[in-house]
């Protein structure tokens, strides 16, 4: 981004800036994560330890609410619970990560642009640009941002365990903001391969970590802006739609269960939730 | 044999690692990004000494193995890059667990490098224990066994199948002995009793995905019970559309008990009951599907819905609700777990759960008869309590002057009452073969260090074979041991094995056994092995498919006498010492990854809990945090209080895992084990530890713990972050299926 | 008539040479008082200091910071000592241009007070950032490697704001004391003569001098105004440009510029009583000016608890459900001794300032200028903590109050500011001697006109017309 | 794009000061400010490079005097590139497959010299390591930091694959970054491989300017 850069494509910059992203892009990744099928496991959780080199905070820190995972389980008790002995219907789970928002709030706060929008639609996080100001967090309605507040490398991976650490992608020191990439470091090799066998991507050639371990299949992820992709399917078959949110906008039919989180404040989240099942017999 | 070994270096040199000396270590924005990492000079670079045709430096590849983080047997995919494994994932091909993993296999790269593990054997010198070399620790132990009779002998494993299994009983043949006990705390061995008693097949085939209505008494499927991953995965097809009803009794609510679509919580013990009730009120409808001889129905009609109430403190409304579900919403099928199982009378209760699944029809429609693998010796041993109590008996009769335990941990898991580590201390030679320096170890004379599941050769045939076709998966080394003082499982039996029985000598290692045993596999078409085209077929896919000795369900109903339920004044609450998928019984409790994981329903990390109902909290006075002592006839443990609705009023739940003495920096001294205070109580029939029938009470201690726990709300404040929406209109949308 | 000479702002008749001898004596070498107050400022100042070593060595961690609460108290502060730093530009600036007179006495100490509080300000965004050695990044360089700063960020807008704001209201400081500067020039000896003779600039007090003196003043004083304004204004977009609830607030600019005059005005009464007390400066520092002071202060007072109340009914009927839990939960929740300490600070006590009595007894309005600084200063708190503690997602809901380390370096920071102004009294003119000779001047000319007009009406020229007083040119003639 | 013009000595001053304020930073050593007053004062007497660079490549400004790295074998490229006539993916096998160039596998080292001067030292040395089943520890020179993402093989097949750039003259393509190696022994980093100077290169011959393309 040069000055001259910046001359040519300021208009487009600024655009990007009032209605969120990128105009042209070449993919756009997104999931849909079926509340149906979501057990509450926490084998996405642990797949993403292990994929994306996050760090152990130990029981102190993670007391005082310093814990990594990038990928977390939210567990609430329903709201009716309080009336009653039991929580007779169960746990409400919720897998919880970087919605990788269209619009994403956290993109226009950083003040050094260490958080941007690639062509992808994804959420960037360039760590050794990151200067630590934290403001992208603390405008992430999601709360899916991560600070290293600590150096974690010695007391997280001990040797040998350091050995495991994927050479894929930089293990973060502390004052770096870190976040789900999606896991970019397959969606990079994948790319590469397709384009070196000169092909597009097939829609299932790879995964992200969480996804690829969900035990009930309850995570899809892909390409949205492929058409025959699984996951375009779902959120075609859900009507659900990318971009703004306007209450003007011709009502989805009420009774499909797709839903994007927050999607009120209009920060057009690449993620599609589909509603928790229940019976309402019992 | 030369030209094996040959291969065999060939086989194993790309795992030799690369390079490494902070590949991908190095930190984004540790210093001024331009001090670290524009000098040169800083890093090394080391070349194999042979090319390797399928390895380059840069881009990973994926080997296949299997999974020994619990006993399901799940085939996984590892990626290996510059000859270190980085990544696990399922192994797609496993009908077990069709790619998937569970949090405990994708932590297995942790158990491998793990920094706690025993690294070269270790030999007790005037009351400590000492580094050795492999030859003197062998020759100690050879020496030992040697000197030692027959019976006198014994070996404490855990679930041990395929070719291990084969060397363990060879090795229990060549000593005289038939003191072989296999251990596992969390282990289906009543269900297994029941299923083999009155269905004639000890494993049959749970269809998940058939069934319309679940009724689980504790049986705590997605979590720990038989074969998780793969149950998961059923699970999935169970609850698309028209999507199946999952009722789960148990008095804990376990991550199963989390995705039920009605939870509740029988008075501890009362399950058998409960299921009686259920079968009585079906056939007094006449919704039954399977009539019952006169015996039975006369037993049943003891059960007025009343009574049942009365027992177990479910409303007739409930009960009779599941009764209607189970008919109305065929197929059905009945399950029954730990908490169901774990008392005195829990192979009646089980059985109880057998009975409806029969009365409903279930047998046949989702229970299958088991596709057994043909080859019997490989079959696994499958671990189970009784077989701890029957070597704590031996050890209490002073009846063995060398034990061996291999890959389990019993001085951790053992109740206190069953006073093995006094039992121990009378054995003249104890030898642990293991990864970790755990308690057994500590007691131990010998130690010998093991190569870790992802550094050693083996086969598994799982004890639940999930698959329409049964398989056994090979475990392969997917990288060249860590540390170089280690070695595998089956290296080690096969040289206590040479060194009693010269047949065994024609293998130089555990991988030309292991290889040529499977060569010789039915199925396996490539005999005389041309270029190893069969071999390497084999270890691409990771496991051998057989054809199945398909066997057939014979249903055998009898009555089921279960017992009624009794207060106690002295120790008026239970305790339920419940399982976690995650640190499982103990054993991953060294792993960070795992420990830092929430457990799933309490979302407490890195430390034990005692669940009481807030009904009880508020009898006794505690709050979230405060610490309580939990004492048993046989003992007491003391952890910090967790208050929620999701546990019986009458149950003080402790999660196992925690509590180790021994076992690294992860696991040592943090939290209780609520096994240790069980009181020595046993199923009448099959003779297992009796987990859940130990009876408690519950007194505060003065001291306050700060409950770390993932998650500021605990509700969603009416915030619509999970949705929901009825299944009927689900079904009207996603359509019947 | 009476009522004039009662209110006057400051006695007439100060001889010059007086004004001189006053402020020169402040200057003089410190007693022992100044040295353990100047102690206890500097270990204040090394405690932070070592806070600050540790925090950078470990991590942000040590602060004790979390997922929700990524700010905390730092910022607060930081918003505060900006805050601080607006009185002076207003009682300086503002008041010049509306030739309010009675500023004249105190509004030196008063600019000091603004740099100072900006260069304490200016230590946050630094001890805030978790790579702070990587702080450049934020100002549009021209680098090797092509990249800039992202514009769209309120935090670039901060760097540019306090940066101009720092160096123009420094400027304006230094450009005031020149006058004061070449009479200490020449009041002076050994190395402070020297010193105030570099700091003069060749002052000789001409009529071209003056007369340049005063247009670049008035200049300046003009750009201050809407400088001042606008920063507050960007630091209140730090929040109101995000999207949290009790963040995304439109008034926030107002509401930020009144909290900062405010907590502004109450600084400056807190060090107008502590000079006016330790350096007798009782015949400058006048009950009357203080009476204005507090007048001011009061009226600012009230600006702000209208549009504290403002905001809160925005939010009330504004029917976000978030704000309004956040709202309910300040109320309410764990921080609700905080949210009423702060109104009842900033909207209950500044009441005493009502009472004539009140305000001229100097003990009662030193308490009450703390408990105002205290109240503002937790106003500021609790704008950055309860948002962060409870906003969309409940699962990541916390409460935090900070570890040591944060309030090391708070207290550090007042201990900064402190010694920053201690060795300011010592070494500059904390009145200013020229202004205030200017405005004996006036106050003379002004009673003998008073007089003279009286005398006409009453004796209808008896004696014959008297002279209207000799006007000379305020200045430099004591110097 | 206004940088292209730069000269290279202004850019090496740039290169050479913000090392020298790192390194200021990081040890405060005297020694290294003169070290790097010393590179300064150097710039200007070295030799530019005289190797062809593909008319289809416009390359980056930028010049390096990287250390002489001591490595185990003190390996001659120039005997085996320029006498030898030996092309660079002969044995960087890896560079036009894989992110890394590669090191070759000692057995092809010992391919040749099992009878090809074994009278040298440090062919002799190269096969006491072969014997004792060892390969040498070389000393990575030209690295990148572990936070970039740098990949052989998209620039090889840009610069010589796809642009039909004849595949024996490849060592004008690795020249771009890696220098004159013809005329070196062991490998020395004669280009500055920071970020401006990938920067330049990626605008000049329109690689991508996404930030993810290359930091990880």
């Amino acid at each position: 981004m040069s000055f001259k850069n910046i001359l040519e494509n300021f208009s487009k910059y600024r655009r990007g800036a009032e209605e969120g992203g990128h105009h042209e892009y070449e993919h756009r990744w997104g999931m849909a994560i079926d509340l149906n099928l979501c057990i509450g496991c926490n084998a996405c959780s642990t797949a993403c330890y292990a994929e994306n080199n996050l760090a152990v905070v130990g029981k102190d820190k993670f007391e005082k609410g310093q814990a990594m995972h990038w990928m977390r389980i939210e567990r609430y008790w329903d709201d009716a619970d309080a009336g009653r002995d039991f929580p007779e219907q169960g746990a409400l789970f919720l897998p919880m990560l970087c919605q990788q928002c269209g619009a994403a709030t956290c993109e226009p706060v950083c003040p050094v642009a260490a958080t941007y929008h690639t062509p992808d639609g994804l959420n960037a996080q360039v760590y050794n640009r990151c200067i630590g100001s934290r403001y992208c967090n603390n405008n992430c309605p999601f709360r899916v941002r991560y600070f290293n507040f600590w150096s974690y490398y010695e007391s997280s991976w001990p040797e040998p365990l350091n050995m495991q650490l994927n050479p894929d992608l930089s293990v973060r020191d502390k004052g770096v903001m870190e976040k789900c990439t999606f896991c970019v470091q397959r969606i990079r090799t994948a790319k590469d391969k397709a384009q070196r066998e000169n092909r597009a991507i097939v829609d299932g050639e790879f995964q992200t970590a969480c996804a690829q371990a969900c035990p009930t299949g309850a995570i899809v992820f892909g390409d949205t802006m492929d058409p025959n992709s699984r996951v375009t399917k779902l959120w075609q078959e859900h009507e659900v739609e990318r971009g703004p949110y306007t209450s003007k906008k011709p009502k989805q039919n009420a009774e499909l269960r797709g839903y994007r989180i927050f999607e009120e404040l209009n920060v057009d989240p690449s993620i599609m939730y589909l509603e928790r099942v229940r019976e309402t017999e019992v | 044999m030369s030209k094996m070994k040959s291969v065999k270096i060939d086989r194993r040199s790309f795992l030799k690692m690369l390079g490494w000396g902070g590949a991908g270590t190095a930190l984004a924005g540790c210093d001024l990004p331009t001090t670290v990492t524009l000098e040169e000079g800083k890093e090394e670079v080391v070349s194999y000494l042979m090319p390797e045709e399928y390895v380059i430096p840069g881009i990973g590849v994926w080997y296949a193995s299997t999974c020994l983080q619990c006993d399901a047997g799940c085939g996984l995919h590892g990626r290996v890059r510059e000859g270190r494994v980085l990544k696990l994932e399922g192994n797609p091909d496993s009908p077990i667990n069709h790619g998937k993993t569970c949090m405990m296999g994708q932590a297995g790269v942790q158990a491998h490098y793990n920094p706690d593990r025993v690294t070269s054997p270790m030999l007790r010198k005037n009351g400590t224990l000492q580094a050795v070399s492999w030859d003197e620790a062998l020759s100690e132990l050879n020496g030992r066994l040697g000197a030692v009779s027959g019976d006198r002998f014994a070996m404490v494993t855990g679930t041990v199948s395929g070719h291990q299994a084969v060397l363990v009983s060879a090795l229990m043949e060549q000593m005289g002995s038939s003191n072989h006990f296999a251990h596992e705390t969390i282990n289906a061995r009543v269900w297994r009793q029941v299923c083999e008693d009155m269905l004639g097949d000890p494993m049959p085939r749970l269809r998940l995905d058939k069934a319309q209505v679940i009724l689980s008494f504790g049986a705590d499927f997605l979590g720990t019970w038989l074969s998780p991953v793969h149950m998961a995965t059923e699970y999935a097809k169970f609850r698309s559309a028209p999507r199946g009803m999952l009722v789960q009794i148990e008095p804990k609510m376990t991550l199963t008990g989390g995705n039920a679509d009605l939870w509740l919580p029988a008075r501890p013990g009362t399950e058998g009951a409960l299921a009686l009730g259920i079968a009585n009120f079906v056939i007094e409808r006449g919704w039954n599907k399977v009539n019952v001889t006169p015996n039975v129905r006369r037993a049943l009609a003891e059960y007025d819905l009343p009574k049942v109430e009365e027992i177990t403190g479910i409303p007739v409304s409930k009960i009779k609700r599941i009764a209607s579900l189970l008919s109305e919403r065929s197929p059905a099928l009945v399950l029954a777990g730990a908490s169901a199982a774990g008392f005195e009378d829990g192979y009646e209760s089980v059985a109880a759960a057998m009975l409806l699944n029969i009365i409903v029809g279930a047998v046949g429609e989702t229970i299958e008869a088991s596709a057994q693998f043909p080859e019997a010796a490989l079959l696994a041993r499958q671990g189970s309590t009784a077989d701890l109590i029957k070597f704590a008996k031996g050890l209490e009769n002073k009846a063995f002057d060398v034990v061996l335990f291999a890959n389990t941990n019993p001085v951790y898991t053992a109740p206190e009452a069953l006073g093995l580590e006094k039992g121990l201390a009378e054995v003249g030679f104890k030898v642990a073969m293991t990864q970790f320096p755990d308690e057994t170890a500590m007691l131990a004379d010998l130690v010998l260090p093991l190569a870790s599941p992802l550094e050693d050769w083996g086969t598994h045939v799982a004890a639940y074979q999930a698959g329409g076709d049964p398989v056994i998966s090979v475990q392969q080394p997917l990288m060249e041991p860590i540390h170089k003082d280690v070695r595998g499982f089956g290296d080690v039996m096969l040289g206590l094995l040479k060194a009693r029985n010269k047949e065994f000598e024609q293998f130089a290692d555990y991988y030309a056994y292991l290889k040529t045993a499977m060569l010789n596999m039915p199925g396996l078409a490539d005999k005389d092995n041309k270029n190893d085209a069969a071999w390497n077929n084999l270890l691409q896919k990771g496991l051998l498919s057989a054809k199945p000795a398909k066997g057939k369900l014979s249903i055998k109903a009898h009555t089921v006498e279960v017992a009624g339920y009794q207060h106690s004044k002295e120790y008026p609450l239970h305790l339920v010492p419940s399982a976690r998928l995650g640190l499982w019984d103990g054993r991953h409790a060294n792993i960070p990854w795992l420990q830092e994981a929430p457990d799933q329903i309490a979302k407490v990390v890195w430390d034990s809990w005692a669940e009481l109902h807030p009904k009880t909290a508020h009898e006794l006075g505690v709050k979230n945090g405060d610490i309580i002592r939990v004492s048993s006839a046989s003992g007491s443990i003391e952890t910090q209080v967790y208050i929620h609705k999701g546990v019986h009023p009458d149950v003080v739940a402790v999660p196992m895992g925690q509590g180790h003495t021994a076992y690294g920096r992860y696991a040592k001294n943090r939290g209780a084990n609520p096994l240790k205070v069980l009181n020595p109580i046993t199923d009448k029939k099959t003779g297992e530890l009796a987990t859940h029938a130990t009876r408690v009470k519950v007194s505060k201690v003065p001291r306050k713990n700060i409950l770390v726990k993932m998650g500021g709300s605990e509700t969603q404040m009416g915030r619509p972050l999970v949705r929901t929406v009825s299944a009927d209109q689900f079904r009207r949308t996603e359509g019947e299926g | 008539m009476a009522q004039v000479i009662q209110d006057k702002i400051i006695d007439e008749n100060l001889k010059w040479s007086q004004i001189n001898q006053d402020v020169i004596r402040s200057m003089q070498a410190p007693g022992k008082a100044y040295w353990i107050t100047f102690a206890v400022c500097v270990a204040m100042f090394l405690t932070a200091v070592a806070a600050e070593i540790y925090q950078y060595k470990v991590g942000m961690g040590a602060a004790g910071l979390n997922n929700p609460h990524m700010w905390d108290m730092y910022i607060a502060t930081f918003v505060f000592w900006i805050g601080m730093s607006h009185a002076g530009t207003l009682l300086s600036a503002i008041l010049h241009i509306i030739h309010a007179q009675w500023r004249k006495p105190i509004y030196r100490f008063a600019e000091a007070m603004t740099t100072f509080s900006l260069m304490t300000a200016g230590f946050f965004p630094m001890i805030h950032l978790g790579r702070v050695w990587n702080l450049y990044w934020v100002l549009p360089y021209v680098s090797d490697r092509g990249i800039w700063p992202n514009f769209r960020s309120p935090l670039v807008w901060d760097a540019f704001a306090i940066s101009t704001y720092l160096s123009a209201s420094a400027l304006f400081l230094v450009i005031g004391m020149i006058p004061d500067l070449a009479i200490l020039r020449d009041h002076t000896k050994g190395w402070r003569k020297k010193f105030y003779g570099i700091l003069a600039l060749g002052w000789r007090g001409d009529d071209r001098q003056w007369r340049n003196f005063r247009k670049t003043y008035m200049l300046m004083a003009c750009f201050l105004i809407p400088l001042a304004i606008s920063v507050h204004s960007i630091v209140s977009s730090d929040f109101a440009m995000s999207i949290m609830p009790g963040w995304h607030v439109t008034t926030f600019p107002p509401y930020f510029v009144a909290g900062a005059l405010y907590s502004g005005c109450a600084a400056i009464m807190t060090l107008f009583i502590c000079l006016r007390y330790f350096f007798h400066m009782e015949e400058y520092m006048t009950k009357n000016i203080m009476e204005k002071t507090t007048k001011l202060t009061f009226a600012i007072a009230m600006v702000w608890t209208y549009l504290n109340l403002i905001e809160f009914a925005s939010t009330w009927y504004g029917h976000n459900i978030y704000d309004k839990e956040v709202l309910i939960s300040k109320a309410t929740g764990p921080y609700a001794v905080v949210f009423w300490t702060m109104i009842i600070c900033g909207s209950v006590v500044p009441f005493t300032l009502c009472f004539q009595k009140l305000r001229r007894h100097m003990p009662t309005m030193f308490v009450v200028s703390l408990l105002l600084q205290l109240g503002m200063y937790v106003e500021r708190w609790m704008i950055v903590a309860p948002t962060l503690s409870q906003a969309h997602q409940p699962h990541q809901w916390d409460v935090l109050w900070a570890p040591v380390v944060q309030w090391a370096i708070v207290f550090g920071s007042f201990g900064w500011f402190a010694l920053l102004f201690l060795v300011f009294v010592k070494l500059f003119p904390s009145v200013s001697m020229y202004e205030v000779k200017e405005l004996t001047f006036h106050l003379q000319h002004e009673a003998e006109e008073e007089k003279w007009l009286a005398d006409q009406e009453k004796h209808a020229t008896p004696e014959g017309a008297r002279e209207k007083p000799v006007t000379g040119r305020p200045g430099l003639e004591g110097a | 794009m206004q940088f292209a013009n730069r000269t290279s000595l202004n850019n090496a001053a740039a290169v050479s000061i913000r090392r020298l304020q790192a390194k200021l930073v990081q040890c405060g050593k005297p020694f290294y400010l003169l070290m790097a007053l010393a590179v300064m004062a150097l710039l200007p007497l070295t030799a530019m490079a005289e190797l062809p660079v593909p008319s289809h490549i416009t390359p980056p400004p930028g010049e390096h005097e990287g250390e002489h790295v001591p490595q185990p074998i003190e390996f001659p490229h120039d005997r085996h590139v320029k006498d030898m006539k030996i092309n660079c993916m002969y044995c960087h096998t890896y560079a036009r497959r894989s992110k890394v160039a590669g090191i070759p596998p000692t057995s092809k080292c010992m391919g040749c010299h099992k009878v090809i001067a074994t009278d040298r030292p440090r062919i002799q040395k190269l096969t006491e390591y072969w014997e004792k089943g060892e390969s040498p520890r070389w000393k990575k020179v030209h690295d990148v930091p572990d936070y970039v993402h740098f990949t052989h093989e998209k620039h090889i097949r840009k610069f010589v694959f796809d642009a039909d750039f004849p595949v024996e003259d490849v060592q004008q393509v690795c020249g771009v970054c890696h220098g004159e190696v013809r005329e070196m022994t062991v490998a020395e980093k004669k280009k500055p491989l920071n970020m401006g100077f990938c920067r330049r290169c990626h605008e000049a011959n329109g690689g991508p300017g996404d930030c993810w393309k290359c930091h990880k």
